[in-house]
């Protein structure tokens, strides 16, 4: 019998940060005497990025590099009150908060460079060097770092910024469902192609092509790492784990490693990605946050890739073999649906 | 509390054993026990004899120890002929700790190296030296290995093919060993064996039937194909049902036998 | 019952007493205060306790502590030498092959153990040495990316 | 590994002149993953630590009778033994910290269990073994009770009660309805107009996070009369706040450190090993870790849950979707937990990023004898998505249609209305479609690739609030009494009918406005350039994308006054300067009224600097460049055109 190629695509947006709103996030920013900043938050950082994040918001908005800022997070004697690293609400929410508390120490960093140089504030600039001059004047310039002792040991200046971020909270109509579902989405589009084993039913994704909207990629090698293992999570949602095979019969339940299928090294799948970036306004930087959504297109395109392949509806989840196997024998045989946009 | 006891030759230890005594292999299977608290046992008994360890010849036929691991047959080149069944068992790591031995005690699904063995006819040597067929030793699973004998397969007869859901490395939904001894050039005296489709690793008997004296190409084995699972009733599990099992043995089987490349 | 164990770890003289039965990875990290390797299953199925003995991969948390008397361990704690990163810690960083770092211990375990056997490895070579080792975070790929680069470093060093 | 970034789209709401922001530099915690010197919550070493294990349910649904645990507690190594009695405040539901949904889960449970693996004793110890041995000296004397596995079996009448506090084995809404309904126009009319109907039902299992770290706290006495939890919480003041809650103590006594943690994808939120390591240590006075093992991570912790949807749509010949009804099950297992909330943000997310002029949805937060559900990667999107692009492509083969074309025609786009009546904005769901169909080779008909997120939207019918029907069917205890079906409109229940433009929640979709002057950006310095009205059609990637920027009044929401002294220059993301006045509570059909502010002129938009300034501080593998085609299987050289 044969094998049999299959095409399928899903496109999908996401709601960014807690759903109804009323998820706070607060950040502090100081400076120590010799110009190095501090970022210092509630966050949980599980691997998606936050420190890392901060830190270049934090760098950005104040206009120092981003060798002399560092995140400090989680200690509830020390770091103000964040709701929560879930719900891809960290770089929205967090990244507003930093963004405001490190404005606020620019400010006052940019007064104390003032009084150095005898200027007025809003007429200097940072160069992103760690260098603060006059506009148009490069050479009228003092370093953050001489302006931060100088703030500290002769101004009597403290260089600190706080800032919090809250989208308020909304209510949900009993009768109609209205709501304000957060405030800004992420968006993709994904195709998937993929093998069909008509004899076995076992199904081999080969190819990922992706597009996903992020508003700004604020570190595109972190943006490229979600999207790569989000897609990994996808493939093994739609083709492999679950806590309950016999849904929803509660046994045979795994209960190690082994009989928790995921794909492997080996299943890993070249995943060529493009990055659309379409700025949200109320975003730091337009930054929305892709940690959720990059596995949820893969699920569906991967159910319509098979169904292109073999004319099997794989509509309950995870696609076994069994179950591409079951639909085959149904249909008396695989019916392959030709190639789509061909 | 668990006690260990360390003996130094593999009479001693087995001497030592009782039914709330476990032996120790690699560790593989005895200390996931351990770590989940398994009450059922609490002493732990070893030994450090190294004759365990050793692959040597003897006669027409080469004798294994119990405490040979996989990555050690993987490394021998008398014993190239078992090397993709022992591929097949674990990652690196797990390959460097388990044992043969211990591969033959492993419960559903695994015990890959069982399924070759027993496809080779492999023979047990207790301890005491006693001898038993491994189909023998499987059906009681107790008491000290110190060896297995094994004759060396000619040529392109022996076969092993696992089949698994993740690559490289994944948890058998069916494994199948087959040695395809040939008399005038046709298959006679076949071994077929099963992993993952019983309690513990299974000779097929009505396959090997239908293979006798047929020759090895589509039309011969079509008989052994509709008999891949006659008297097994393979087990629902996490990786996949009785059912699949069932159904999709035929295939793997064929594609086993033909020597098709499994996708 | 307590019982002492001496071995080498990290290159250096280590004893310490073990419980009856406690596996190598509690005796590192509790016992010894090597904090590198993690605990994940327990069950040797997820790699994220891979420790070296005598340069081969175990995962620690099926071995037997008394087991490792007299033989050497290396964890990813002594996989530096000194304040010099090794190629693969190298390679991690730059191919921002970690997420939550979790399971790094471990994968560096796996592939120094590739690298020092096999110095330039295929690509299914670099897919079977971690296929022990989970990750949830990352898809593998850039891993595999890293280990790959890590052995061209070592190539040309 | 290395992506194509389409800098070319959306190029005119953009600048991209930054030092910092959009620079590939290091993770700030990368030395520590790579050296194994990452803190994680149980890299700490505490001496006299203590170890401890829970007595677990075996029975899906069974009443104790008793609980013996004598023999246990004389066991060598046990130092406490602690059961439901000794919380002081046992039962919580972790939603009651934004006071959402009533308390429900007992942290041990005293009088039934729900779930195979419920906790029922924690047995504190001097090692892990001793604490397992515990375990199997406890004697609990059940008295089995039926149990319910199926959700819709669970809104039977004869169905057994899984969770005392929700008798009718559904959260709920309201103190009115046993479901969240969303309706927007009139789905019954609607589908009797249509040239096809299209149904379909689609089911996920549970999932498990599986994060490679288990969950785990470890609570140590700390001074000042205090606690120190080392946790691998996804929420820290999230689990002090249920810690204080079930302690019953000040939170000012608990110190809570984390923020590293080995992987959460949602399944380290649900704060149960804090408050349990807390109390131990409470009441040993010494440190007590409390770790799950992969077999409890797998079984007992909270998976993302079973959803089960039915979808029907109503199609026009010509691929238009005209009415679409939801029909979701959420499988919350025993008890609450977040699955509550995830049905109201799944609502809000229906009926997916398309502008459907009819929409009604019943989505149900059902209790069955399982282990309760929580957060997962995805919360309660995924599963809809799932059944939405399914079902997509089911219409699109009823009405003989290319799969991405009907998802163009039929895309939300800026100014459209959506279901939960708040304006679609900042929309990119068309681009993403024509850019993935671009490079893969799928062609797509002239219209469909010409359509932009930023034209067209909220046109006619499309951008007003329509008028829509009602109903009151499913209040609480109906279902049981009259085994109503759980589809929208499926009884005999009283309709009303809102008039077009109706709202009655007018909460602002934007950030509160900051706190004081000098907290507020320059907004110069954000990034965004004035939202111009030009479409921007699809070109060829970076290289020579140049859009013509042709000035057009940009497209302003009704009603955005500037406060005085707004600054000119382009138009000000309103979340940036202003608290905008509620756009919602006059009636959308008015035209939109001309900004007041003049856009600044438009500068034909040049494409962005092509080598972005070479910043020596970030290091720079970026510009290391594309890998040459062929070299590794993630390039992207040779997708280009």
């Amino acid at each position: 019998m044969a094998i049999h190629h299959g095409r399928g695509f899903a496109c999908i947006n996401y709601p960014i940060g807690m759903n109804l709103g009323g998820d706070p996030s607060q950040a502090l920013v100081h400076s120590t005497p010799d110009g190095k900043f501090k970022v210092t938050l509630s966050s949980i950082d599980l691997g998606q990025g936050i420190k890392s994040v901060g830190r270049q918001l934090a760098a950005e908005t104040l206009g120092v590099p981003v060798e002399d800022v560092f995140v400090d997070t989680a200690d509830s004697d020390t770091g103000p009150h964040d709701m929560g690293s879930f719900a891809s609400r960290g770089t929205h929410r967090m990244g507003n908060a930093i963004i405001r508390a490190a404005t606020e120490a620019r400010a006052q960093l940019l007064e104390a460079a003032a009084e150095e140089l005898e200027v007025d504030a809003p007429d200097l600039v940072t160069d992103g060097r760690g260098n603060i001059h006059v506009k148009g004047a490069p050479s009228r310039s003092v370093t953050v770092e001489a302006t931060a002792t100088a703030a500290q040991f002769n101004q009597g200046r403290t260089l600190a910024g706080r800032g919090i971020f809250l989208v308020p909270l909304s209510e949900v109509d009993s009768d109609t469902g209205e709501m304000t579902p957060v405030s800004s989405f992420a968006h993709a589009a994904l195709i998937i192609d993929l093998t069909v084993d008509d004899e076995t039913g076992e199904v081999e994704v080969q190819h990922i092509n992706s597009a996903y909207e992020v508003g700004r990629a604020l570190n595109p090698r972190l943006v490229e790492q979600q999207l790569i293992g989000g897609a990994w999570m996808g493939v093994s949602h739609a083709l492999y784990e679950t806590t309950e095979p016999y849904y929803p019969d509660r046994s045979h339940g795994p209960i190690d490693f082994n009989h928790y299928l995921q794909p492997g090294p080996g299943d890993a799948v070249p995943h060529h990605i493009s990055v659309l970036e379409r700025p949200a306004p109320d975003a730091p930087f337009g930054g929305k946050g892709p940690g959720e959504m990059c596995a949820n297109p893969v699920l569906p395109a991967i159910a319509n890739a098979v169904f292109n392949a073999v004319g099997v509806e794989c509509d309950s989840l995870p696609i076994t073999p069994e179950k591409v196997l079951r639909g085959i024998r149904a249909n008396g045989g695989a019916r392959p649906q030709g190639r789509p946009g061909a | 509390m668990l006690e260990v006891e360390t003996y130094p030759t593999v009479g001693e230890a087995a001497n030592a054993m009782d039914d709330q005594a476990r032996f120790l292999g690699g560790g593989t299977l005895i200390m996931n026990r351990v770590n989940y608290g398994d009450r059922r046992f609490n002493r732990i008994v070893r030994t450090t004899d190294a004759s365990l360890s050793e692959i040597r010849a003897e006669g027409d036929r080469l004798e294994v120890g119990a405490g040979v691991t996989m990555a050690s047959i993987m490394a021998s080149r008398d014993l190239e002929f078992l090397s993709s069944a022992a591929r097949a068992v674990g990652g690196p790591a797990i390959r460097n700790m388990a044992s043969v031995g211990g591969n033959l005690m492993a419960p559903h699904p695994y015990g890959d190296m069982a399924v070759a063995l027993l496809a080779l006819d492999a023979v047990v040597r207790m301890v005491r030296g006693e001898e038993l067929s491994l189909e023998d030793f499987l059906a009681r699973r107790n008491g000290v290995v110190r060896s297995l004998l094994i004759r060396r397969p000619q040529g392109d007869e022996f076969r092993f093919r696992k089949v698994s859901r993740v690559k490289p490395k994944g948890v058998s939904v069916m494994s199948m060993a087959a040695h395809l001894t040939r008399s005038a050039g046709r298959l006679s005296g076949v071994r077929i064996a099963y992993g993952a489709m019983a309690p513990t690793p299974v000779r097929v008997r009505a396959v090997e039937n239908a293979l006798e004296g047929v020759s090895l190409d589509h039309a011969g084995i079509a008989a052994a194909l509709s008999a891949a699972t006659e008297g097994l009733d393979p087990p629902d599990d996490p990786i996949a049902s009785g059912w699949y099992r069932r159904e999709v043995a035929p295939v793997h089987l064929r594609r086993l036998l033909l020597g098709e490349d499994a996708r | 019952m307590k019982s002492p164990v001496t071995f080498t770890l990290n290159g250096s003289e280590s004893a310490v007493f073990v419980d009856s039965g406690a596996n190598l990875l509690d005796v590192l990290r509790r016992g010894c205060g090597d904090l590198s390797p993690k605990y994940g299953c327990g069950q040797g199925s997820c790699g994220a306790c891979t420790v070296l003995i005598d340069g081969e991969p175990h995962v620690s948390c099926l071995v037997l502590a008394e087991t490792v008397a007299g033989r050497s361990v290396e964890t990813t704690g002594g996989l530096a030498s000194g304040p010099d990163l090794h190629p693969l810690q190298r390679a991690f960083i730059d191919g921002f092959a970690a997420q939550c770092g979790y399971c790094t211990p471990g994968m560096l375990m796996a592939a120094k153990a590739l690298l020092d056997r096999n110095p330039s490895p295929t690509r299914s070579e670099v897919e079977e040495a971690i296929s022990g080792n989970l990750c949830r975070c990352t898809g593998y790929e850039p891993i595999i990316d890293a280990i790959l680069e890590a052995a061209k470093q070592r190539g040309a060093a | 590994m290395n992506a194509e970034y389409r800098k070319d789209l959306f190029a005119d709401e953009r600048s991209d002149d930054f030092d910092v922001v959009g620079k590939p530099v290091l993770r700030q915690d990368i030395m520590g993953h790579v050296t194994g010197r990452s803190k994680f919550y149980d890299d700490h070493a505490f001496d006299g630590l203590l170890h401890m294990r829970c007595v677990r349910s075996p029975h899906h649904h069974a009443r104790i009778r008793s609980v013996d645990s004598s023999a246990a507690e004389r066991q060598d190594g046990v130092v406490r033994v602690l059961g439901g009695r000794d919380v002081p405040v046992n039962t919580n539901t972790l939603l009651s910290l934004i006071n959402f949904g009533r308390d429900d889960e007992p942290l041990l449970a005293t009088d039934k269990v729900s779930y195979v693996g419920q906790p029922v004793l924690a047995i504190v110890a001097t090692s892990v073994r001793a604490a397992q041995e515990a375990v199997d000296a406890v004697n609990v004397d059940y008295e089995e009770l039926p149990h319910v596995l199926d959700v819709e079996k669970a809104l039977k009448p004869e169905a057994p009660i899984v969770n005392d506090e929700y008798p009718n084995n559904t959260f709920d809404y309201f103190d009115t309805y046993d479901h969240q309904k969303l309706r927007f126009g009139d789905v019954e009319t609607a589908f009797s107009r249509a040239d096809h109907i299209v149904g379909g039902e689609y089911q996920m299992s549970p999932i498990e996070q599986a994060p490679i770290e288990t969950c785990g706290a470890i609570a140590a006495p700390e001074t000042n009369d205090r606690i120190t939890v080392h946790t691998s919480t996804q929420a820290l003041f999230f689990s002090v706040g249920v810690t204080a809650k079930q302690l019953d103590i000040s939170s000012a006594r608990l110190h809570f450190i984390g923020g590293t943690v080995g992987g959460g994808f949602g399944g380290k939120v649900d704060s149960h090993h804090e408050p349990l390591a807390a109390l131990a240590c409470l009441a040993t006075g010494r440190p007590v870790k409390y770790m799950w093992d992969r077999a409890e991570e797998m079984q007992v912790g909270g998976p993302r849950g079973g959803e089960r949807w039915r979808i029907k749509d109503g199609v026009m010949r010509d691929g238009r979707i005209i009415a679409r009804a939801f029909t979701g099950f959420f499988d919350a297992g025993a008890y609450t937990r977040l699955s509550s909330y995830a049905v109201q943000k799944s609502t809000g997310h229906l009926p997916g990023p398309y502008s459907i002029p009819n929409v009604a949805s019943n989505v149900y937060c059902v209790f069955t004898n399982r282990t309760p559900s929580t957060a997962m990667r995805g919360f309660g999107i995924t599963a809809a998505d799932f059944a939405i692009e399914r079902h997509m492509d089911k219409v699109a083969r009823a009405v003989g249609m290319d799969p991405i074309e009907l998802r163009i025609l039929n895309a939300y786009r800026d100014g459209d209305m959506k279901a939960h009546r708040r304006e679609a904005k900042n929309c990119a769901l068309i681009e993403s479609c024509q850019a993935v169909a671009q490079k893969t080779g799928w062609s797509l008909s002239g219209d469909a690739a010409r359509a932009s997120s930023k034209t067209g939207g909220g046109e006619g019918a499309l951008g007003v609030i329509p008028a829509t029907v009602t109903d009151d069917e499913g209040r609480i205890g109906e279902r049981r009494r009259s085994g109503l079906a759980p589809e929208p409109f499926s009884g005999k229940g009283t309709r009303g009918l809102l008039p077009e433009g109706h709202s009655s929640n007018n909460s602002s979709a934007f950030g509160n406005a900051p706190q004081r002057k000098d907290m507020e950006a320059e907004v110069e310095r954000l990034g965004f350039k004035g939202a111009t009205g030009v479409p921007a059609t699809l070109q060829e990637p970076a290289d020579e994308a140049t859009s013509s920027a042709r000035p057009t009044v940009p497209r302003e929401t009704a009603q955005t006054t500037h406060p005085a002294g707004a600054r000119g220059g382009p138009s000000l993301p309103a979340a940036y300067t202003q608290r905008p006045a509620s756009t919602i509570n006059q009636p959308i059909a008015q035209p939109p009224a001309q900004a007041s502010g003049t856009p600044a002129a438009q500068q034909p938009v040049t494409p962005p600097a092509a080598a972005e300034t070479e910043s020596e501080t970030a290091t720079t593998h970026f510009q290391r460049g594309v890998r040459r085609p062929g070299v590794s299987r993630f390039i992207s050289g040779s997708r280009r055109r």
